[in-house]
């Protein structure tokens, strides 16, 4: 079912825990979903010096958490910025399309977290705005072409 | 350990040696078409025979009461759909639960839209349906009474011969779907008062796609599948012979050691319920904490997610099973444990490992062990944990 | 002769041995539910995937435009009802034929009694349905033709693509009951304009109880069993692994050897039919000189009665099946026969021998030579002949 | 399906054949129904000193008559009247229940051919008013209890 990289990034996530102190901190999803991200970002000038995460979710959840942390690690904001979920997905050698909504739960934590930091350090970020939270609607359903 | 754990023998089981070496000469052999004229075909009706009495004797009924079918979900649509179109004059109103399996409930909710009354009967927290209340939900229209005999995820054991009981003093007909529980229980159609009830092989060392289901003689149903003059003309398709002799023999075998199994597999589930308890904290055990399948364990581990758990158990050589929405291809998780009042953050949670034949205590042991493990290390990614931890 | 000859292949095939080998594993080894999340059953999934790759590539379709179901007769009863309930507000009027399987006959006969309105076509002497009629029979509330594939019984073969193009006209679902076509036939669903097609793996040397059904993608219709998510949510129930894989390998194995295998059975069908035709007086061969199965071999024995020349058959080692009424468990003989205009006596003397792979040229003339006596045998015992010999 | 007997009678039939000048001759059943028996009595006084038939029909109607032929061979015109179907059944280690009909059948025939006997010659038979002819309601439809 999943590919071998996200198995990888499921049994060893990379830069999981917390982040004491952080300066940008974000949480998406929500327990009775099944998912919930929590990102924290240190960030030094432009560049996000450390990243950590903790989830709670499926196994895809986890590796796209893991995946997301290591594509932004050392990264500007705005490289941040521009990780999309389909570059988290296609990181991983792709996601089963029942599971796509994880990697867009990633992207969205990095953006929550962001929205932290530009809240806390008074920091404008281009594109914030923009960011819908919503996470209800990115469940897909299985397959049912008639409908 | 290099070879599997298998514990999700609820989801199915491997053939039986026994049995598949019965079936084996029905392939290339006796492969004759039972509704033909010639000395080949006779095989073929002979094993047929054989296979039903041996299904009936299991079940306490009468052999021209069983009629193969493709399985236990065509025997749940057959019974329902059976029934309801054929008694709709009398009637349009079905009573059924919450925690049916979904060939039970999807069955109900398409009869809705074709006009049928369906009241789905809340169960406690251990997933038992209230006798009270299934009586006092009939009516003048109620046809049908169909409530399972065993849970397939919890592992919940219905009072069925109560259950039986109210249907017959109403007369209304009462369907089972014996699926979990055929092979695994004593099942006495006339001393329960059942007037249908379905099973399927594959869940009792048989082969898949077969399964039965058992009519009270006398009982008016639609066919759902016609055609041929099949099964006494109440299912038409050339009858999968092999399947169904693996079916009878099954059904044989499952009985004949019915009482020495299930002493080994309640053994099993004690110490695996036990050990689980013992090393993991912020667990519960769903289901009955008696009236359960033998060999059935079903826990929730709070504050993790139950596919990574699956996952990670698959890892180290264990497969098992879970409620969690991820696994079940739906939004929400298991409509079973949301039933008993699990909410849903607490059902995502959830692993059930069901034992067979096979397992042993090292095997139990070594589950518990892996478990303890795996359970740490997901908490420890959780964000949910952590609140907990830090006491917030 | 010791061994049996089988000469009745129209009603079922034993399972090829390379078909068999292919099955095995997945009885006892490969035993996963492909629902899980475990390793072992993503071999499950796996081997279900180019199951469906395998038939859906014999008759040209898309893989995920084949479900998987309990047989033939599941497969018809799907169809038509699935779409006669989904398409009920569109109109509830279906055309078929008369020469239709009961499958499918059975199955219209109680859609009427559900209030939907069926045409039943009528056929020429050779088993034919007319286009002009089935173009006429086309009304505002016409929402289904079911019109089969091939002839069980006389092996009359439709004009498929042409019926498909009149549906297409008028945008009417077109669905064709195929069990006898499959693997015996070239069939292309989308040059034929097919929506819907049945079929069933014991009939092409794979095995009992599986079958599938072709639904053009887009086409919307009701399940039959309802339940599980499996079969992308139409077809609920534990897959049958096993019968699957039989399946699609029978289906490859059957396409990969068309050609070669039809020439072979042509020619001895030709050989038995002309062997048949020059020995024996009053004979009649019943369906489509030309257009026939390439196994199919039907005639009528004037005088005689057709179980009485099975049991014969049987005597000396030949198994064929007869459209005799002794043998169809009904009063009247074959609704095929009688609608092709045989008068019930001739048709009470009806012999089908239908050839496949394993039959050899001695075998046929053993055959021939075998039904001459016994055609003689009960012509003399018949007083209906003693009236012809007698010139009354 | 049938039990050695019948199918020693159906492969071996007893009696098939016709009798020139017979003193009784009787046909019953018709090929619609896919059934047709003839019988042929030879009497002399009170005993039946022979009999034949030819019968168009399935295994149990040719090894009905068969049966039927040997019962009644050399017995009185009485206990020829006294034969029933079920002694017919019987004598032939029992007919599947849809071929019962086959057996009553075969009574009829003979009753049919004592008709004709007693026709030609003015000789009354007791019991013969009460035969009832009509074959079609005879057959059994296969097992449906509910109906
Ligand atoms: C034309 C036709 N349709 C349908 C069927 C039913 O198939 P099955 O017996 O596999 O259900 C058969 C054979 O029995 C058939 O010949
Ligand atoms: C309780 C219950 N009912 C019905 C079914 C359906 O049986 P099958 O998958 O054989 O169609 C199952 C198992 O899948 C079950 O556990």
């Amino acid at each position: 079912m999943y590919s071998e990289k996200v198995m990888e990034h499921f049994t060893q996530p990379r830069n999981v825990g917390e982040i004491e102190n952080a300066d940008g901190v974000g949480e998406v999803g929500n327990a009775k979903c099944g998912d919930i991200m929590r990102m924290y970002l240190k960030i030094d000038g432009d560049v996000i010096t450390d990243v950590k995460f903790k989830t709670f979710g499926c196994g895809s959840a986890i590796a796209s958490s893991s995946m997301a942390t290591e594509l932004i690690k050392g990264k500007t904001l705005k490289e941040a910025m521009e990780l999309t979920n389909k570059a988290v997905a296609d990181a991983l050698d792709g996601l089963p399309p029942v599971k796509m909504h994880c990697s867009v739960l990633a992207e969205q934590a990095i953006k929550s977290a962001l929205v932290d930091y530009s809240k806390k350090s008074g920091v404008k970020i281009e594109g914030l705005e923009d960011v819908d939270f919503d996470d209800e609607h990115l469940h897909d359903l299985p397959e049912n072409e008639e409908e | 350990m290099d070879k599997m754990i298998y514990m999700d023998h609820s989801a199915t089981t491997p053939v039986k040696k026994e049995v598949l070496q019965e079936m084996l000469p029905y392939f290339s052999e006796f492969y004759g078409n039972p509704s033909s004229v010639y000395q080949l075909s006779s095989k073929s009706k002979l094993a047929i025979d054989k296979a039903r009495e041996q299904v009936a004797k299991g079940i306490g009924a009468k052999k021209n009461e069983i009629y193969f079918t493709g399985g236990g979900s065509e025997a749940d649509n057959w019974a329902i759909k059976g029934i309801a179109y054929r008694h709709r004059e009398k009637g349009n109103h079905i009573i059924t639960s919450k925690i049916e399996h979904h060939a039970v409930l999807h069955t109900c909710e398409y009869l809705q839209k074709q006009g049928f009354e369906v009241t789905y009967l809340d169960v406690d927290e251990y997933g038992m349906v209230r006798l009270e209340e299934l009586e006092a939900a009939i009516k003048e229209n109620t046809i049908l009474i169909s409530i399972m005999f065993a849970n397939n995820e919890i592992g919940t054991i219905q009072p069925i011969k109560e259950i039986g009981q109210i249907a017959r003093k109403h007369k209304v007909l009462f369907h089972t779907d014996a699926v979990q529980a055929v092979g695994s229980l004593r099942i006495d159609v006339n001393e329960m008062n059942i007037d249908l009830l379905s099973m399927s092989a594959h869940k009792l060392y048989g082969p898949k796609g077969v399964g039965a289901l058992y009519i009270r003689q006398g009982t008016r149903i639609d066919p759902l599948i016609a055609g041929g003059a099949q099964e006494r003309n109440k299912r038409a398709g050339t009858e999968n012979i092999a399947g169904i002799v693996g079916t009878g023999k099954a059904v044989e075998l499952a009985y004949d050691n019915l009482e020495e199994n299930n002493r080994k597999l309640i053994a099993l589930r004690e110490r695996l319920i036990k050990g689980i308890q013992d090393k993991i904290p912020h667990v519960r055990l769903n289901g009955h904490p008696e009236k359960r399948l033998p060999g059935n364990v079903n826990f929730c581990f709070q504050f993790i997610e139950g596919e990574a758990l699956l996952l990670s158990l698959d890892m180290v050589g264990v497969a098992g099973s879970s409620g969690s929405a991820c696994t079940s291809g739906s939004l929400d998780p298991s409509h079973v444990l949301l039933s008993i009042g699990l909410p849903h953050e607490i059902a995502h949670g959830s692993l059930r490992l069901s034992l067979g034949l096979a397992n042993t205590e090292e095997e139990v042991d070594y589950v518990v062990d892996q478990l303890t493990g795996i359970v740490d290390r997901l908490r420890m990614m959780s964000p949910l944990y952590d609140k907990i931890q830090g006491g917030i």
